[in-house]
């Protein structure tokens, strides 16, 4: 292993190597009050080095590291910056909440432990994931997310977590399976045109031959792998260990399995739509992940209507989303990529402001079924007035970010196939409604009685917000360079 | 100069959302975001009206907005106007404001968030208007959406306002979307976002009707025309007064300014079909509008039911105006386009008085519904007074602006003649007729509210208990009527005035307006109509005071004995022998009966109600008919996908298992 | 300026002359039903013994009680001043077109309705709910047939429309005949005659505009009295000028002013005829007949207006 | 057809990979927990066996450590630790109905059918001789979803999971000679972590819901 010349990669490097070792760490003094603050010791200097990471590949360009190990680019870093953000932000709210979650008996010492040394482990196969250039690590990454956050969803052992926790093991694990053939037949293919095969399964290498490689195979290799990183990104019909999962495991966790795994899941299926769309000249792979995109919007949309667990409604709110911006994948073109990319952040951010609300909400009314929780605004004004906000952001109303990507992916879809805007029109309107009616009564209406206070730290929730309403009115010029860099990467030409 | 002088405006309206969040005491915050509101409303009336008059459109292009569309603005006539009427009714609602928010009697963590989203509300609605590419339109229409509906959803202790603002977010999200397919179509292919590239674009027929019924739709879903309107008579009550005079009087307005700024400016040419769609849905909304309002009990519902007629009314001036402008006769559609502006502004005014006087009384009273009032006039005078106005406005009856408006749309549609096809002559003249028999219910309508809410006795004790409103109330509505009067003696000046839009948009203005003199509005020729509005005031002065002086010998001689009035010798008569609301409008309710789903039922004696029970529901068709349907087949599409998640893990494998087989086979 | 002194003058002779009208009206059906009916000036008698009268008010009558009676006579002469009754060409009648008049007549109906109800008994609110309705029931026939006549007179200014029969070569419109009768039955629904009102009677279930009236005593009944009289006038010149203006005087010389004044008075009669012959054999309809009534109002209407369309436009 | 004459490797690597689909076949019948569990290290045994040979063939030496990393976890580790769990959790005697066995038999030939036609255009590509065990390996996967699917024992979920795994790697082996070294350890040590969580399942699933019944797991869901 000759030089790694660590000094000039020591951004990336360190973003890496923090959260391994804070596991390490958090894995032996998890279960005690200071496991918080260190977690978000930890959190804050990941992000630091990712800043640093970010500014410099803002000016360098991308980088590879010798022996092409890791491979950033514009593309992948401000996933990353996002990554260790929503992280960071995350981590302020889950000290308090777990400690509360501790206080109360539902968490004991081992669960703390466990709890603490995943979520940095979580944040290392992520941040893994994003950097590798080698597709197979990506694959043993997200496979590693999977693993590390099985055993948070059955965190609190009731029935219902540990069955949510297996479901998810046993499709993860399958859908997975299906990527890894996936990976190994454009190894296959790889292997046929790059002599050096230690080089076959490089990212960048492949990217620099991808017009050579055979274009049937690596069809088949992308429907392996839609149907295997779809199961990950939460398309339906491979969606359904999705809101299980999300709405079992503590709400810290599902702030970020929601905000941050379905976007890394959905950057590697891009990723190889990026390899694969050179070789075959047709937009075969993106008429196939606009149908997918397509069925999950309208599905997840009419699905809201019908649910009443709080949390599940909004990761099946996520499944919309999601759906959305493989849509917007899908289209191709550089107004659509751009729009996917914007919407990709808004829907982090605002995704994981609402379930930091919704946790202490829950936490609040000690319930997360929607009929029980009634007044928030009335008992306590910042929790009520932040769902609400969250929730018209979410729904895509203008002063708001998501409601510029959505206007984006509007104007690319009319460009390119008119006719589709009619299903994402209805599609909008019937998750607004089924977002709405369940939202309102629990935030307008009389206090339910016997609900006091809690301490609840809603500063992470206003700087999302604030980012979003800015990210809404003006995208800010440094961030849109950023973005239309990473344009011009997937769909050839850029925007401005 | 002046557009900055109306983004000063907006800026001070957003200054009054923000003003009150560090003022510790509760009025005077109150207070000093409303004086801030009213700041804002002078500014923007005054660039708009100079704007409007200079005739000129400015532009300019500020950093905000997306990075390769920052956001332009504009100012020219049609915007001008606009403004000047969201700016002078915002004025004259932030005088009445205060002092009803505080005699009200809100807490102050709602009092607070009431001024906010008032701020956000104005400043919403004038950007809406000076925004000049679709991006920051779009982000101005929803900012106005949203931040009315948390004003609708402001007392949201009573589960009928939420379910309202529910509504009422839901339509307008609806609506937004249909907007903002509309701009997509023209931008799509004239690839530009801002208004300029899709003036300079060229559609194809085809384009241009789909634009145009997109357009039609999604502002139509905002004006509240007929089949789109369920929102509107639920979210104007559940609001305060003065947010319900605001969204009544200048909301639905803005959604005009948008139809007018998309088929004019926006799309250019103008096809006949348009002019039928819009003259029929007009007229539809016009008469169901009324017919509604009539059996409506709840003063609010009422008044919000009569803005779907004016709207109606503003909607048949269009389609006259499109009419006339597809046959190339640009004077006639100009007249058309002036009738409808004129009506916007008259009902902006006595819309928003009328709301305001019904705020009062029902702050007063505690009462919302009109079987409940009775002998208001003595109580409360002034808001009495200054309600009569209102009413005699909104009736179009010849003193005040009501009348020029209708008069000026009668005169379009008299024009008629002009139209080549006998078809659409006949289909005019027919809803001319419409129209009159809307003007005549309405007058029914409003003799109705005034009789049974201001005159005869007290139907309830709270009546007794209500008192003159304080100054600032006071003040607002009586400057309102007086608006209504001036508008309507000096039509001429107002018309002269707004030529420069017709002027702007059509390429013509009136030709025959410049030849008389101020005493005459003579739209097309002094010989084919005129009316003297300001000769018709003197007359009848000089006809009453000479009457009055007749008479005045035979005063002194007898004089007035007051006596209990004449009840056929069956002694005293209570308030209950009163004619009630539903007894009112008994007879337009047989006789137009198909037009409500009612149902009318009497109650066997019960101990409690020993005279039995009378229960009229009066329904809307369009709800049970159009909305119901459509929730019950989303509802009943949610539970067949609910049933992807079974539960059981083995079919959630055998879902993966089948796309994987099924993917293969399509690949291969 | 002698023209506004002769527009004056017209206003007040009109005012004279409506007492007469009525009056003659209920002479000539007491002949047809061969009664000694009361002669034509009893109604002037009538009205000087009223505002000889004392005045009774209900106790809680507002302001609008007493106004009523000023706005809806001041009105109604403002609406007869407009109406070219002896001679065209007068400057108060560029004040207002055929609108607007229906606009006065709609004004006074909307005081009236408000001063009945100020009472807060039951007559005064099923008066105004009943004139309310058969009001707007009538308006949309009333303007449909206005239209038709403007359509081939190109103007709805009375005056101009009148100079246009006279200068044109007489030509039988069988548009102007579907609308005239269409006016006919409007004006007997407007004026409250027979077939939809009875003026003679005081029952209470069947009076629509006495209810309004009845509260008042003394001089304000005179008033109203008057307006009402007036307004039968008005609609009596309106029909006949229309379609017969023959013999109106077209210059203000004295000689033809004469043979106006003479041919209204001619014609005036003439109609006062037509309208007790038609009341002495109709019967009055129960209300919920009345729209049957005014739809046929209508249908004449739209027929003439379509006729106009058809056959008429080359 | 003329027949293609292999080098003894080339058989040799053909036939197991007949043999594994054989195991995958017994597995789908079989009723039986501890037989199923024997098998599935039997089909370890096989996929080890290959690799070997195929390192030995084509001199790909880092394969050797692949080998006994499959020897080490697929043939003593995971069924000796599912055996223990079947002991402790005394299921031992629980005899699993398998739904149909003669539709899932029909099914299974169908889908291996199908996983030839579906990689035929992948056939011409590959100059080697091993190129038709792809569309075995294909099939091997399918046949362990088929055995997720169909069974109801959490523990047969395992084993089908596990299959999939060494459909996998027999993939990865024998169409193109071994995937880089990195790959491997982490495929290997993916396979070790979820064999770990399995067991901790089973004990939490055991508690909870008294068996392991799979289809006892159904409380969330949307139907109602």
């Amino acid at each position: 292993m000759h030089n790694l010349n660590f000094s000039t990669y020591s951004a990336l490097y360190l973003t890496l190597i923090i959260p391994l070792v804070g596991s390490g760490v958090l894995a032996l003094c998890g279960h005690r009050r200071i496991a918080g603050s260190l977690n978000l010791i930890l959190c804050s200097a990941t992000f630091i080095t990712s800043f640093i990471l970010a500014v410099e590949i803002f000016y360098s360009g991308s980088i590879i590291t010798p022996l092409n190990f890791f491979y950033v680019d514009a593309f992948n870093v401000y996933l990353v910056l996002l990554n260790s953000f929503v992280g960071l932000t995350t981590a302020v709210f889950s000290g308090p909440y777990m400690a509360h979650e501790q206080k109360i008996g539902r968490v004991k010492n081992a669960g703390m432990r466990l709890y603490h040394s995943m979520y940095q482990g979580f944040l290392f196969t992520m941040l893994l994931a994003l950097t590798t250039n080698n597709l197979g690590i990506l694959w043993v990454a997200v496979e590693g997310a999977t693993l590390a956050t099985v055993l948070l969803v059955s965190l609190y052992r009731t029935p219902e977590s540990i069955e949510a926790g297996w479901k998810y093991f046993i499709l993860c694990g399958v859908g997975i399976a299906q990527a890894m053939f996936g990976t190994t037949l454009i190894y296959f293919a790889a292997v046929q045109i790059i002599p050096d095969s230690s080089q076959a399964l490089m990212w960048s290498v492949l990217y620099a031959h991808a017009s050579e490689l055979e274009p049937t195979v690596l069809l088949l290799a992308f429907v392996f792998l839609i149907v295997g990183y779809g199961t990950k990104v939460g398309l339906v019909p491979l969606h359904n260990w999705l809101p299980d999962a999300h709405s079992e495991g503590p709400t810290p966790m599902s702030a970020i399995l929601s905000g941050l795994l379905l976007n890394i899941a959905l950057y590697a299926v891009v990723r190889f739509k990026m390899l694969i769309d050179p070789a075959l000249g047709t937009n075969i792979a993106g008429h196939i992940m606009m149908g997918f995109g397509l069925l999950s919007f309208m599905v997840a949309g009419l699905l809201l209507h019908r649910q009443l667990d709080i949390k599940r409604m909004f990761s099946y709110s996520s499944i919309e989303h999601m759906g959305l911006i493989t849509f917007a994948f899908g289209i191709g073109g550089p107004l659509a990529t751009f729009g996917a990319l914007l919407h990709m952040i808004v829907h982090s951010l605002t995704k994981s402001a609402i379930f930091v609300t919704v946790g202490h909400a829950a936490q609040l009314c000690k319930t997360q079924s929607i009929n029980q929780i009634r007044g928030l605004i009335k008992i306590q004004p910042e929790i009520g007035w932040s769902l609400l906000i969250g929730t018209v952001a979410i729904a895509g109303l203008p002063p708001f970010g998501v409601f510029t990507s959505e206007f984006l992916l509007f104007s690319a879809t009319i460009k390119s196939y008119p006719w589709l805007v009619i299903t994402l029109l209805a599609g909008l309107c019937i998750a607004f409604a089924g977002l709405f009616k369940h939202v309102q009564p629990m935030v307008f209406g009389v206090r339910s009685h016997g609900v006091i206070k809690i301490k609840a730290n809603m500063w992470p929730v206003a700087l999302h917000f604030c980012i979003i309403l800015w990210l809404g009115i003006a995208v800010p010029e440094v961030l849109a360079g950023w973005i239309d860099q990473a344009t011009i990467m997937i769909s050839g030409k850029g925007v401005l | 100069m002046y557009l900055h002088l109306a983004h000063l405006g907006v800026l001070l309206a957003l200054l009054s959302a923000v003003a009150p969040l560090p003022v510790r005491h509760v009025n005077v915050g109150v207070r000093l975001a409303f004086t801030l509101l009213g700041l804002s409303g002078l500014t923007s009336a005054y660039a708009g009206g100079v704007g409007m008059l200079s005739g000129a459109s400015l532009h300019v292009v500020l950093p905000i907005g997306l990075p390769w569309l920052h956001s332009h603005q504009h100012l020219d006539p049609l915007a001008g106007l606009f403004l000047l009427l969201v700016g002078g009714v915002s004025a004259v609602v932030s005088l009445y404001g205060p002092s009803y928010v505080i005699s009200s009697g809100t807490d102050s963590a709602s009092a607070r968030a009431l001024a906010i989203f008032t701020g956000l509300f104005v400043a919403g609605m004038y950007l809406v208007i000076l925004a000049a590419d679709a991006f920051s339109f779009m982000v101005a229409w929803e900012l106005m959406s949203v931040a009315s509906y948390f004003l609708v959803a402001h007392d949201h202790a009573q589960k009928k306002n939420t379910d309202a603002a529910f509504l009422y977010l839901l339509m307008a999200q609806a609506g937004g979307l249909f907007i903002l397919l509309g701009f997509g179509v023209l931008a799509g292919i004239g690839d530009g976002f801002t208004f300029s590239a899709m003036q300079s674009a060229s559609l194809a027929p085809h384009w241009e009707h789909i634009a145009f019924g997109l357009a039609f739709i999604g502002f139509g879903m905002k004006a509240g025309i007929v089949p789109l309107h369920v929102w509107l008579p639920q979210a104007h009550p559940a609001a305060p007064s003065h947010i319900s005079a605001l969204m009544s009087g200048v909301m639905l307005k803005v959604a005009v300014y948008g139809f007018i700024r998309f088929c004019y400016d926006l799309v250019g040419t103008l096809h006949w079909q348009w002019g039928m769609i819009v003259l029929l849905v007009g007229c539809a909304s016009a008469l169901l509008g009324v017919l509604y309002a009539l059996m409506q009990h709840d003063l609010k519902q009422l008044l919000a039911y009569s803005s779907i007629e004016n709207i109606g009314i503003i909607f048949m001036g269009l389609g006259l105006s499109f009419l006339f402008a597809s046959s190339g006769v640009p004077t006639l559609a100009a007249l058309g386009l002036l009738a409808a502006l004129y009506h916007c502004i008259n009902h902006a005014l006595f819309k928003s008085l009328l709301f305001l006087g019904a705020g009062a009384v029902i702050q007063q009273s505690g009462r919302h519904d009109l079987n409940h009032m009775g002998g208001l006039l003595r109580l409360m005078p002034i808001t009495g007074g200054c309600f009569l106005v209102g009413c005699i406005s909104i009736s179009a009856l010849p003193p005040f602006n009501g009348f020029v408006s209708e008069w000026l749309i009668f005169q379009t549609a008299l024009q008629g003649a002009e139209l080549e096809s006998g078809v659409i002559k006949s289909l005019v003249a027919v809803a001319a007729a419409a129209l009159a028999l809307t003007g005549a219910l309405v007058a029914a309508c409003f003799v109705k509210v005034f009789g049974i809410a201001f005159l005869g006795k007290a139907r309830t004790e709270d009546m007794l208990r209500s008192h003159e409103v304080s100054a600032g109330m006071k003040w607002s509505q009586a400057l309102l009527a007086l608006g209504c009067l001036l508008l309507g003696i000096f039509p001429t000046f107002i018309v002269k005035s707004m030529q420069t839009i017709p002027i702007a948009l059509l390429g013509s203005g009136l030709d025959s307006m410049g030849a008389n003199t101020w005493l005459r509005l003579t739209p097309i020729s002094i010989r084919a109509s005129s009316y003297g509005a300001p000769m018709v005031l003197f007359g009848i002065c000089i006809a009453w005071l000479g009457a009055y002086i007749l008479l005045h010998p035979r005063r002194r001689k007898t004089k007035v004995r007051f006596s209990p009035a004449w009840d056929c010798g069956f002694g005293p008569l209570g308030p209950r022998t009163q004619y009630t609301d539903s007894s009112f409008s008994q007879p337009i309710r047989r006789i137009f009966r198909p037009v409500w789903h009612i149902d009318e039922r009497v109650e066997p004696p019960t101990p409690e109600a020993r005279g039995g029970r009378y229960i009229l529901h009066i329904g809307d068709w369009a709800w049970d008919k159009l909305y119901v349907p459509l929730g019950r087949v989303i509802q009943r599409s949610a539970k067949i996908a609910s049933k992807i998640q079974g539960g059981n893990i083995r079919i959630y494998l055998a879902y993966s298992f089948f796309t994987i087989i099924v993917m293969l086979w399509i690949v291969t | 300026m002698n023209a506004w002194i002769l527009a004056l003058v017209q206003t007040t002779l009109l005012l004279l002359l409506a007492p007469l009208l009525s009056g003659w009206v209920k002479w000539v059906k007491c002949k047809l039903q061969s009664r000694r009916g009361p002669v034509p000036w009893q109604p002037y008698r009538d009205l000087a013994k009223l505002m000889r009268k004392e005045m009774v008010l209900a106790e809680h009558a507002s302001p609008i009680f007493r106004a009523t009676p000023y706005i809806v006579l001041s009105v109604t002469a403002l609406a007869s001043s407009v109406v070219p009754a002896f001679a065209i060409g007068l400057p108060t009648a560029a004040i207002a077109d055929v609108i607007v008049m229906v606009g006065f007549f709609a004004l006074a109906r909307f005081f009236l309705s408000l001063a009945g109800m100020d009472i807060g008994t039951a007559f005064g609110g099923m008066g105004a709910s009943r004139e309310v309705t058969i009001s707007s029931l009538a308006e949309p026939a009333m303007l449909l047939s206005i239209f038709t006549l403007s359509m081939t007179f190109d103007s709805t200014n009375l005056d101009s429309m009148v100079h246009f029969t006279l200068t044109q070569p007489f030509h039988i419109y069988p548009s102007f005949i579907f609308s005239g009768l269409s006016l006919l039955l409007i004006a007997t629904a407007e004026c409250g005659r027979i077939p939809i009102d009875n003026p003679a009677t005081h029952l209470e279930l069947t009076m629509m505009h006495e209810a309004l009236i009845l509260e008042y005593s003394g001089r304000h009944l005179a008033l109203l009295e008057l307006a009402s009289m007036l307004k039968m006038l008005i609609f009596g010149v309106l029909i006949t000028n229309l379609f017969v203006p023959w013999g109106i005087a077209l210059a203000p010389g004295v000689a033809s002013l004469a043979i106006g004044t003479l041919s209204m008075l001619v014609k005036l009669m003439l109609i006062g005829v037509v309208l007790a012959v038609s009341e002495s054999v109709l019967a009055k309809m129960r209300l919920f007949r009345a729209p049957e009534f005014l739809s046929l109002a209508f249908v004449l209407s739209l027929l003439g207006m379509l006729s106009h369309v058809i056959l008429e436009v080359h | 057809m003329d027949i293609v004459v292999f080098t003894l490797a080339e058989q040799l690597i053909l036939t197991l990979a007949a043999l594994m689909l054989f195991t995958s076949f017994l597995l789908l019948a079989q009723t039986r927990l501890l037989t199923l569990i024997h098998i599935f290290a039997l089909q370890g045994g096989l996929l080890c066996v290959t690799t070997l040979v195929i390192a030995f063939t084509y001199g790909r030496h880092h394969l050797l450590i692949s080998a006994a990393l499959t020897l080490g976890l697929k043939v003593f580790f995971i069924p000796i630790l599912l055996q223990r769990l079947v002991a402790r959790l005394d299921i031992k005697r629980e005899v699993e109905v398998v739904g149909n066995p003669t539709l899932i038999m029909l099914g299974a030939a169908a889908l291996v059918l199908f996983s030839y036609y579906a990689v035929l255009p992948i056939r011409e590509l590959s100059m080697l001789a091993t190129r038709n065990t792809i569309a075995i390996s294909l099939a091997i996967i399918l046949l362990g979803m088929l055995l997720i699917i169909s069974r109801r024992k959490a523990v047969v979920q395992v084993v089908g999971f596990m299959c999939m795994e060494n459909g996998l790697l027999f993939a990865a082996v024998a169409a193109t000679q071994g995937m880089p070294m990195v790959v491997e350890m982490g495929v290997a040590l993916d396979v070790l972590v979820a064999a770990i969580l399995f067991g901790i399942f089973f004990f939490q699933i055991r508690t909870e819901f008294g068996s392991l019944d799979v289809d006892k797991l159904n409380r969330l869901k949307e139907v109602d």
